[in-house]
């Protein structure tokens, strides 16, 4: 009986292979098994700039609003990576660090009058309109969440990153696990509700 | 000793059926097996031919479906509103085709039907080959094959589900279900016979027969079970296969066209299937044995006998027809009318009444013992039902796309392109290699119920004599 | 999870809709008014379409192959019969913009075997390029022909560079082998909406359109919030006396609203106004 | 104690069925008509009832998995369509009874056939568990006696099986 | 703003591309990707700017002349869709097909994206330097042209572009500024003129009761059929008037009628006297015409107008009891009626039963007189092409310059326009993409698109009050090599005359100086800067100036009665010959435009092709089945085009639609359909020597070929006895009780 067992537990982890080896194509973004208690974790690959912009200096240091700089996640889908001559009004103005490299190459683009190419760190599938502006507002504004909660919850924490690296899995099921919790609608209530759960919000 | 009740079946059968014995009863075990085996070795020349011509047609439909791939559907000059063209009405023909290996060896195996038991295998295997042809329909109809696996309901990272509501997913389960268990049935009914060929095979062949035989021995322990479970099984297939056809006929039934929202289509598709796929078991049944020499086992008195089953399925299939248009005449709904006055009388008239006369008047050529014992004749009459039953398909699917509700899309004389010919015929030719294949591989007739047939009936004669 | 919510919502989710005062109370219900008086079949809202939801230009092949993506179509039609009774139209010709009726009851959503197609909260009946998966199946049922599918790979044909610059942002391009169809332009009353959300209001009657009706030369089309009762749009269905949830309409006879095919119970988001003919002319 | 095999065959089924008639008259030492195989080309049920009582349960597995495959197939079905992306669907309520029903009857087949085969591989003892003389000749024509018993005893079958014209007898060893 | 709009264009030029690039992606990127894509970012950007957000500018759309204002969606510094202005009382925030379609005007592949110049048989592509440099050696001060050896050609021209025209032909002394337009409506204005006293008077169509309209297209084809339209909708509101249309082949307005007539081509003037002769029988009619002109109607009573004209004869007074009964009525003649030998004489007749009806002042109107008369739009014609072509002939233009019109494409086949370009030695044409005639110069320029371009407009049709309307640009330009029409002129000039325009270093500038001098008239109380902005903010400058009288001098005595007459049939050429307008495609100059090619014909469906219209009885007796391939004859040309069976024509008529049949004008257009201006016979109209497009006559032969027709139409074009559109009569329909419900 014994025997029969053994060659059963073979079967079945045989099976579990040839199954995991087929269900791979059908989960982008990261499978059901890698979960951690926040979600499904799912760290992306390291994307390679043109220069190694540190969050963590002025996130994390500074402690910046994350829209100071991302100016537009407040009143528009896309966050925005920030204006060239943001970046310049500050640093023409702080000696100490001009002469970094990274930041004589920040000088070197505003001379060109050239937009920096970064590269997209979180770039979701072609189809799919996630709108900041909705999160922001609600998770921000309304329920007073602090800044590094709200962005943290899908970007992670970035005052503790150089440049951005993808943490979590965004996949869909990731993004519907959070729409069915239950939110609070503002600071001052108890009454909740959830994300939509209508497919043209996202799909359109 | 204990023969009395064959005595008195032998008696009844003698005094109904008296004519032509379906099998010689004295053919020797033996040599079932020599003659089975024999088969799978070397075939006539004929099999060569078959073979690599229907290689040919699978090749050409491949290569006309890597065109629609690449290009789009719009290489089959499908278009608004003729959105589904020859490929969901050979989807039909296909599945249809594949209830009648149910009917002999799940239905006749439960009523005792012993005709059945040289030419069931065949008959199953073809369902299970036409089933598979039939899958490959609803892959190349779609327009994203890629994405197909969002039908199957299973757990994914997008927490998503299919909609249970619509038809196709009763397709997917049901075809699904009914492959599977096919496929069970054919092998399961196939695991004695197994045995023999890896009693007989050497080489890779007899780890490969060993493989699937399954320590078969014959013992009584194993017989018992196996006696069980195959009628269990035969049980299930019988409602699973009227459902399957019931549902391919709701995919029409339950949607809102003119021509298809008729109650009366389950019946009336689980009969075309029947009649089809008998129709494509007398062609096999010639095929077969000209081709694996099995004028033994296949004899003329069995294809007298399915003969007469097709006439009687004929039959039913032309009352039911009558009973759509009937329905549809005397109904309430002018549009349903309107197309079946299309059908009768507009672009496609020709190959409405070629079906009608090919479905319902053909068939009576069935009616006579000489024409059924020729089997050249028989040949073509099989051929031209089949052809009848595809062309009721293609009835049902194309006259309402071009004669629906909404008058600005209906279409004047639409006709599929070489691409969707490409492709049917291609399926012609995976059916055919598939199933060729399988005979030269598996054994085509059961010897163990063909030795059973045997026995009983000889010791049932050897009874009598004493 | 879901199986406690099965347990706990039961007779909610077996609610069969549409029925009478579903969208009582709910914030939106997007509809339609088409009044074929003022149409003149100008093509106007069909072009408006084509620049704002990235249709594609078939070409001449296709459209005579019966492939075109028009999500609007003006039909035009030379008499209610099946044969001309005079020699000439003397009445004119009957326009008729035809687009997605967004009915209640979709004979489309039905059938959809990946649900790639579904009712929105909003009303409105939608379609998911991404998960369809191209079985046409909401094609074949649906009784006004509205669904277009994209048999060729349109991005590669219709948009030679740079035409491609004028395609929306805000509107995914198709690929090939998926079904589209008219959307009432989510993708303006997305935007819409979630400027009312932000100053925590709710869109205002007028403040959205689509993009035919803002076209329209003769204002044809009225497009509106059909849950907000003193919207134009919920006035006119009022003043033409249909209800959404019903089949059989019971109305005065000079009353010009009706809907197309009614009796099919597809409960359409868009009433029709009769044309109106002085006949003694 | 040893126990040892032996394996006689008959070219049909009536010396056969002498030979366990007589084996079970017989009252041997150390055998039990549990014991002895029947081995045949094709199924004989009326020589398997001479060799007593051996009960088949597959019906059982055929009723659990139908069982199986109705309930859990209903229940997963309504669940998947109640969970939080509600699919709403014009004209239908969200859990629909008809096509729920559809599917279920379709699952109910398919577990249970997956059962019932099941169920009959369990009545073979699959894998495994093979008896352990066979002879290619019985998936032809001939009806083998398989019996075992204690070593000792083998000569006393063997001599059973002889007076019934055996064609061959073959032990563990081969003929 | 000035500032604005010169930094907009700046962060523009960054932005241009990425966003574009995003979007076909559409289809590509199907999974969750990192590092694979640019993320787009702005070097200095105006604080508005906000990506992913919308930006409407206001411009003013040039597809037609009817100058509606328009306003386009700018996104990531693309121009996307264009809207109406709800600013401009022309559109009114509305926009019809034609002019959605500028977009692709802008964004077309076949874009002139290089100045071409000739070297040989073939253009070459040159830089800018050289081209400028070839057209300064031409027209700079070495110019030894004087007077009108120097010519301009143009298409319908208003606003500044037309005074940057004017005053480069004056600085060589020359007044030769051609303004041809293939489709003219002269004949029609001057009978309008002298009847009425206005050749475009302003049409109270909302005020209306009635409109018995010849052959006016002017909810399709017409004079700003956007305007039309909304007036139009307004007419059809309580209390409901009834448009009756009559012509020989139904257009989009006669599709709209309550009653459409066909009519013999021609005899439409006859129609219109019978029915003058008809109306003064009833005693509030009776003496409104002198009395020997009432006395010359005499012969025309019912029977002898139903004769002549195949219309029935009960019509009539059918007609005139509607006639008398709903006043104000509103008579409209048009192109079908105008554009025959007695064209003038047909419009006039037609005038006059606006002057029996008494519709002057009530819902006929005098427009109002232009502030700046320079920028008023100038109407083309089809007579100032042969004053040119008679010029060229002769030696007499040594230079020609041509914008906005392609006359190698229009001109008949009679008139050797074509080869007597050759005969100039010097040709420059300014487009935005290569037509026919452009292929024919020697020198081509490339032009900015109109959504790239300022400018200022005049409607053709100015409905109430003056308008100016303001272009200006709604994106960067796509290509450096391409260059503004008006400052290509103003460099010119500039050299010409530098002491009077070197003040502007661009046409930007000029036109804004220009605008900004105007502000007295406006009113304007602002600063010149504000004032400006405004005008750019709003698009449209606008002054309600009160309707003028209309009075006119001749009034009914233009109008000759002669004895009604039955048309010859001529066995040579069975057939009468009349063209259809799209109201999209026009002259054809719009053919390029694939949304334009792929929208339907409203009353065929035809797309992408030509179509001969031929009634089904006709076609029955010929035995002629749709898309049998026809070869339509006329005494100049023949051409072969699939058979349409169309129920809206007379039945000795057929018809074909111009504006397809380009050679030369990109992958759109060419090869579609054929090009009926080759058709026409030398028919010119009596008074006006206006060509008149109506008055051809043809055979048509079966080929034996047939072909697929490709429209959007299906087998039937009958609604099957489904409730599609359902029709109500007036007289039931409670349209006040409806509008008073939503209105409350």
């Amino acid at each position: 009986m014994n025997v029969c067992i053994k060659k059963l537990m073979v079967w079945l982890s045989l099976w579990a292979l040839v199954g995991s080896a087929l269900a791979e194509p059908f989960a982008p973004g990261g499978a059901i098994g890698s979960q951690t208690d926040d979600g499904y974790n799912a760290l992306g690959p390291v994307v390679e700039q043109p220069f190694e912009f540190p969050h963590n200096v002025h996130a994390g240091q500074m402690g910046i609003n994350c829209m100071y700089c991302h100016t537009y996640a407040r009143r528009s889908a896309v966050s925005g990576i920030p204006r060239l001559d943001k970046c310049m009004g500050c640093h023409k103005l702080i000696e100490s660090v001009k002469d970094k490299p990274r930041i004589k190459k920040l000088f070197e683009y505003w001379d060109k009058k050239e937009p920096i190419p970064w590269k997209k760190v979180h770039d979701l599938p072609d189809f799919v309109r996630f709108n900041h502006e909705r999160h922001i507002q609600r998770f921000y504004f309304r329920e007073k969440r602090s800044i590094r909660e709200t962005c943290g919850y899908c970007h992670g924490d970035v005052a503790s990153m150089t440049t951005a690296r993808r943490v979590k899995a965004l996949s869909m099921g990731w993004c519907i696990s959070c729409h069915q919790k239950e939110h609070l609608e503002n600071a001052s209530t108890t009454k909740t509700s959830n994300g939509p759960n209508d497919c043209w919000q996202c799909h359109k | 000793m204990i023969h009395t009740t064959d005595e008195r079946d032998i008696e009844v059968e003698r005094r109904f059926v008296p004519k032509a014995k379906d099998i010689n009863d004295e053919i020797a075990w033996a040599q079932i097996n020599k003659d089975v085996l024999r088969s799978m070795e070397r075939p006539r020349m004929m099999y060569w031919v078959i073979f690599l011509a229907s290689l040919a047609l699978f090749s050409f439909g491949v290569y006309c479906e890597v065109r629609q791939y690449q290009s789009g559907l719009g290489m089959a000059d499908l278009e608004n509103p003729q959105v589904w063209g020859l490929y969901i009405a050979t989807f039909i023909f296909w599945i249809g085709m594949s209830h009648s290996g149910t009917l002999l060896s799940a239905i006749l195996h439960i009523m005792h039907a012993d005709w059945r038991k040289p030419i069931y295998r065949f008959a199953e295997a073809m369902t299970t080959f036409s089933l598979m042809t039939a899958g490959l329909f609803v892959l190349v109809h779609l327009g994203r094959v890629w994405q197909f696996y969002y039908v199957v309901a299973y757990p994914n990272e997008r927490w998503t589900w299919p909609n249970f509501n619509s038809p196709l997913v009763w397709d997917a389960t049901a075809i699904g279900t009914y492959l599977t268990s096919s496929i069970v049935f054919l092998y399961f009914g196939m695991i004695p016979d197994l045995a023999i060929c890896r009693d007989n095979a050497k080489g890779f062949r007899r780890k490969f027969y060993w493989l699937l035989s399954l320590g078969w021995q014959g013992t009584d322990r194993q017989w018992a079970n196996f006696r069980v479970t195959y009628l269990t099984v035969a049980c299930f297939l019988i409602p699973l296969a009227v459902s399957v056809h019931s549902i391919v006929a709701t995919d029409f039934a339950v949607s809102q066209q003119p021509g298809w929202h008729i109650t009366s289509f389950p019946p009336y598709f689980v009969a075309g299937a029947l009649y089809s796929g008998c129709a494509a078991i007398i062609t096999l049944f010639i095929i077969l044995r000209y081709v694996f020499r099995f004028e033994e086992y296949m004899t003329m008195p069995i294809l007298d006998k399915t003969c007469r089953l097709t006439f009687a399925i004929a039959m039913v299939w032309t009352y039911l027809n009558l009973i759509e248009y009937a329905s549809v005449w005397y109904g309430s709904d002018p549009y349903a009318k309107e197309t079946l006055i299309f059908r009768a009388t507009g672009t496609y008239a020709p190959y409405w009444w070629a079906m009608n006369f090919l479905g319902s008047v053909v068939p009576f050529a069935l009616a006579f013992k000489s024409l059924r014992n020729h089997i050249p004749t028989m040949m073509v009459v099989s051929l031209l039902l089949n052809l009848g039953m595809w062309l009721e398909r293609f009835m049902i699917v194309t006259p309402t796309f071009a004669h629906g509700y909404y008058p600005w899309t209906w279409t004047g004389n639409w006709w599929p392109s070489w691409i969707q010919w490409g492709i049917v015929a291609g399926s012609f030719g995976w059916f055919t290699m598939l199933f060729m294949l399988f005979c030269k591989i598996f054994p085509a007739v059961s010897m163990y119920e063909v030795k059973e047939m045997v026995y009983h009936r000889f010791m049932a004669r050897k009874a009598r004599a004493s | 999870m879901s199986l406690s919510n099965l347990i706990k919502n039961w007779s909610s989710l077996r609610v069969r809709r549409p029925y009478e005062g579903q969208y009582k109370g709910k914030d939106y219900k997007w509809a339609m008014v088409i009044d074929l008086d003022a149409c003149t079949g100008c093509n106007a809202c069909t072009t408006a379409c084509y620049a704002e939801n990235n249709l594609p230009v078939v070409g001449k092949e296709s459209f005579a192959k019966g492939q075109a993506m028009h999500w609007i179509r003006i039909e035009r039609y030379w008499g209610p019969g099946d044969h001309m009774t005079e020699e000439f139209p003397q009445r004119g010709a009957q326009f008729l913009p035809m687009l997605c009726q967004q009915c209640e009851a979709a004979p489309c959503e039905v059938v959809c075997p990946v649900g790639a197609t579904h009712h929105t909260p909003d009303g409105l009946n939608s379609q998911v390029y991404n998960r369809c998966i191209g079985s046409r199946y909401c094609s074949a049922n649906c009784p006004y022909k509205v669904r277009y599918f994209n048999w060729w790979q349109y991005p590669e044909r219709a948009w030679p560079n740079p035409l491609e610059l004028q395609l929306n942002p805000d509107v995914t391009v198709r690929s090939k082998g998926v079904m589209e169809k008219c959307t009432f332009c989510v993708q303006r009353l997305t935007e819409a909406k979630n400027r009312a959300r932000t100053e925590n209001r709710l869109v205002a009657d007028g403040e959205v359109t689509t993009a035919c009706a803002q076209a329209c030369p003769t204002s044809a089309i009225t497009f509106g919030n059909l849950a907000n009762e003193k919207s134009t749009v919920a006035k006119m269905w009022q003043a033409h006396q249909i209800k959404l949830a019903s089949d059989v309409q019971e109305k005065d006879d000079t009353v010009r609203g009706y809907r197309i095919f009614e009796d099919l119970r597809t409960y359409p988001s868009i009433v029709y106004l009769e044309q109106v003919r002085d006949l003694e002319a | 104690m040893s126990k040892a095999h032996t394996l006689a065959l008959y070219s049909d089924f009536e010396e056969a069925g002498r030979a366990i008639q007589e084996l079970k008259s017989a009252n041997l030492q150390g055998f039990k008509m549990d014991d002895v195989i029947l081995k045949s080309p094709i199924e004989h049920p009326e020589l398997s009832e001479m060799l007593g009582s051996r009960p088949v349960y597959v019906q059982f597995f055929t009723l659990a998995g139908a069982v199986l495959g109705s309930s859990i197939g209903f229940t997963l079905i309504a669940s998947a369509q109640a969970n939080f992306l509600v699919q709403i669907r014009g004209g239908r309520p969200i859990v629909p009874l008809p096509p729920d029903l559809v599917i279920t009857y379709e699952l109910f087949i398919l577990i249970g056939v997956f059962m019932t085969v099941l169920g009959c591989f369990i009545g073979w003892k699959l894998p495994g568990n093979r008896s352990p003389i066979y002879n290619t000749s019985i998936s032809e024509d001939k009806v083998g006696i398989l019996v075992k018993a204690e070593a000792q005893t083998i000569p006393q079958i063997n001599e059973i099986f002889n007076r019934h014209q055996p064609l061959e007898i073959i032990g563990e060893q081969g003929r | 703003m000035s500032s604005r709009i010169l930094d907009r264009r700046d962060f523009l030029r960054v932005l241009g591309i990425g966003g574009a690039a995003a979007t076909l992606a559409g289809c590509g990127n199907t999974s969750i990707e990192s590092g694979k894509e640019l993320v787009m970012s702005y070097v200095q950007p105006e604080d508005f700017v906000v990506p992913g957000v919308g930006v409407y500018y206001a411009s003013t759309c040039t597809q037609c002349g009817s100058g509606c204002g328009i306003m386009g969606r700018v996104r990531e510094g693309r121009i996307l869709k264009l809207e109406g202005n709800p600013q401009s009382l022309i559109s009114a925030g509305k926009i019809c097909g034609l002019g959605q379609a500028g977009v692709q005007v802008h964004y077309n592949p076949d874009r002139l994206r290089t100045p071409l110049m000739r070297e040989g048989d073939t253009l070459k592509p040159v830089s800018w330097e050289k081209a400028q440099a070839s057209l300064n050696s031409r027209l700079g001060p070495a110019s030894t042209l004087a007077g009108n050896q120097i010519a301009f050609l143009t298409g319908e021209i208003s606003g500044h572009q037309k005074v940057m025209v004017e005053a480069l032909l004056e600085s060589f002394g020359s007044d030769n500024h051609v303004v041809y337009d293939a489709l003219s409506t002269v004949t029609g204005r001057a009978a309008s003129k002298a009847v009425i006293g206005e050749s475009l008077p302003v049409l109270k169509i909302d005020q209306a009761r009635m409109i018995l309209s010849f052959g006016n297209d002017f909810l399709g084809s017409g004079v700003s059929p956007v305007y039309m339209a909304a007036q139009y909708a307004r007419f059809r509101k309580a209390p409901r008037g009834t448009l009756v249309q009559i012509e020989p082949r139904m257009t989009l307005t006669g599709a709209n009628a309550d009653r459409w007539y066909a009519i013999k081509p021609g005899t439409e003037g006859v129609f219109a006297l019978g029915l003058a002769h008809a109306l003064l029988a009833h005693e509030s009619y009776a003496h409104s015409l002198p009395a020997e002109l009432e006395a010359a109607l005499k012969p025309y009573d019912k029977d002898t107008v139903s004769e002549v004209t195949g219309v029935h004869a009960e019509a009539i007074p059918h007609l005139a009891g509607m006639l008398w009964e709903k006043s104000p009525s509103l008579v409209l003649s048009g192109p079908s009626a105008e554009g025959h030998v007695r064209g003038f004489n047909n419009a006039a007749a037609i005038q006059l039963l606006n002057l029996i009806l008494n519709n002057r002042g009530r819902s006929l109107l005098g427009s109002a007189v232009h502030p700046f008369p320079q920028l008023v739009s100038a109407t083309g014609s089809y007579s100032a092409l042969v004053k040119l072509n008679q010029d060229m002939s002769a030696g007499r233009v040594q230079t020609l310059l041509l914008v906005g019109t392609n006359p190698v494409f229009t001109a008949p086949t009679f008139l050797p326009f074509a080869n007597n370009l050759s005969k100039v030695p010097f040709k420059v044409a300014f487009v935005t993409q290569l037509d026919e005639t452009a292929h024919q110069c020697d020198l081509v320029l490339p032009l900015l698109s109109p959504l790239e371009d300022f400018g200022t407009h005049v409607a053709s049709y100015q409905p109430s009050g003056v308008e100016v309307q303001i272009q200006q640009p709604l994106m960067e330009k796509l290509y450096p090599e391409t260059r503004g029409f008006g400052d290509i002129l103003l460099e010119l000039v500039k050299l010409r005359r530098p002491e009077v325009y070197k003040a502007f270093p661009d046409y930007y500038s000029y036109l804004k100086t220009a605008v900004t001098k105007a502000k007295p008239v406006f009113k304007a109380t602002t600063g010149d800067d504000e004032f400006w902005e405004d005008a750019l903010r709003s698009g449209v400058l606008r002054l309600d100036l009160p309707a003028a009288a209309l009075e006119s001098k001749e009034g009914a005595s233009v109008v000759q009665v002669d004895t009604p007459r039955v048309l010859d049939t001529d066995v040579h050429y069975p057939f009468f010959f009349v063209p259809s307008v799209r109201a999209d495609l026009r002259d054809g100059r719009h053919a390029n435009l694939p949304w334009l090619q792929e929208s339907p014909d409203p009353l065929t469906t035809v797309v992408w092709d030509s179509w001969v219209d031929i009634h089904p009885k006709t076609a029955n007796e010929m035995q002629i089945r749709e898309g049998d391939i026809l070869e339509v004859q006329s005494a100049t040309g023949s051409m072969r085009a699939k058979a349409y069976l169309f129920p809206g024509i007379q039945p000795d008529t057929v018809s074909m639609p111009l504006g397809q049949g380009h050679t030369a004008y990109g992958r759109y257009a060419d090869g579609m359909g054929v090009n009926p201006f080759k058709l026409f016979d030398p028919m010119f109209d009596e008074k006006t020597g206006e060509l008149a497009l109506y008055a051809t006559r043809v055979i048509i032969k079966k080929t034996g070929e047939n072909a697929l027709v490709v429209k959007d139409e299906g087998p039937t074009s009958l609604q099957q006895n489904r409730k599609l559109v359902a029709t109500i009569g007036a007289d039931q329909a409670q349209l006040a009780k409806e509008n008073a419900h939503v209105t409350e």
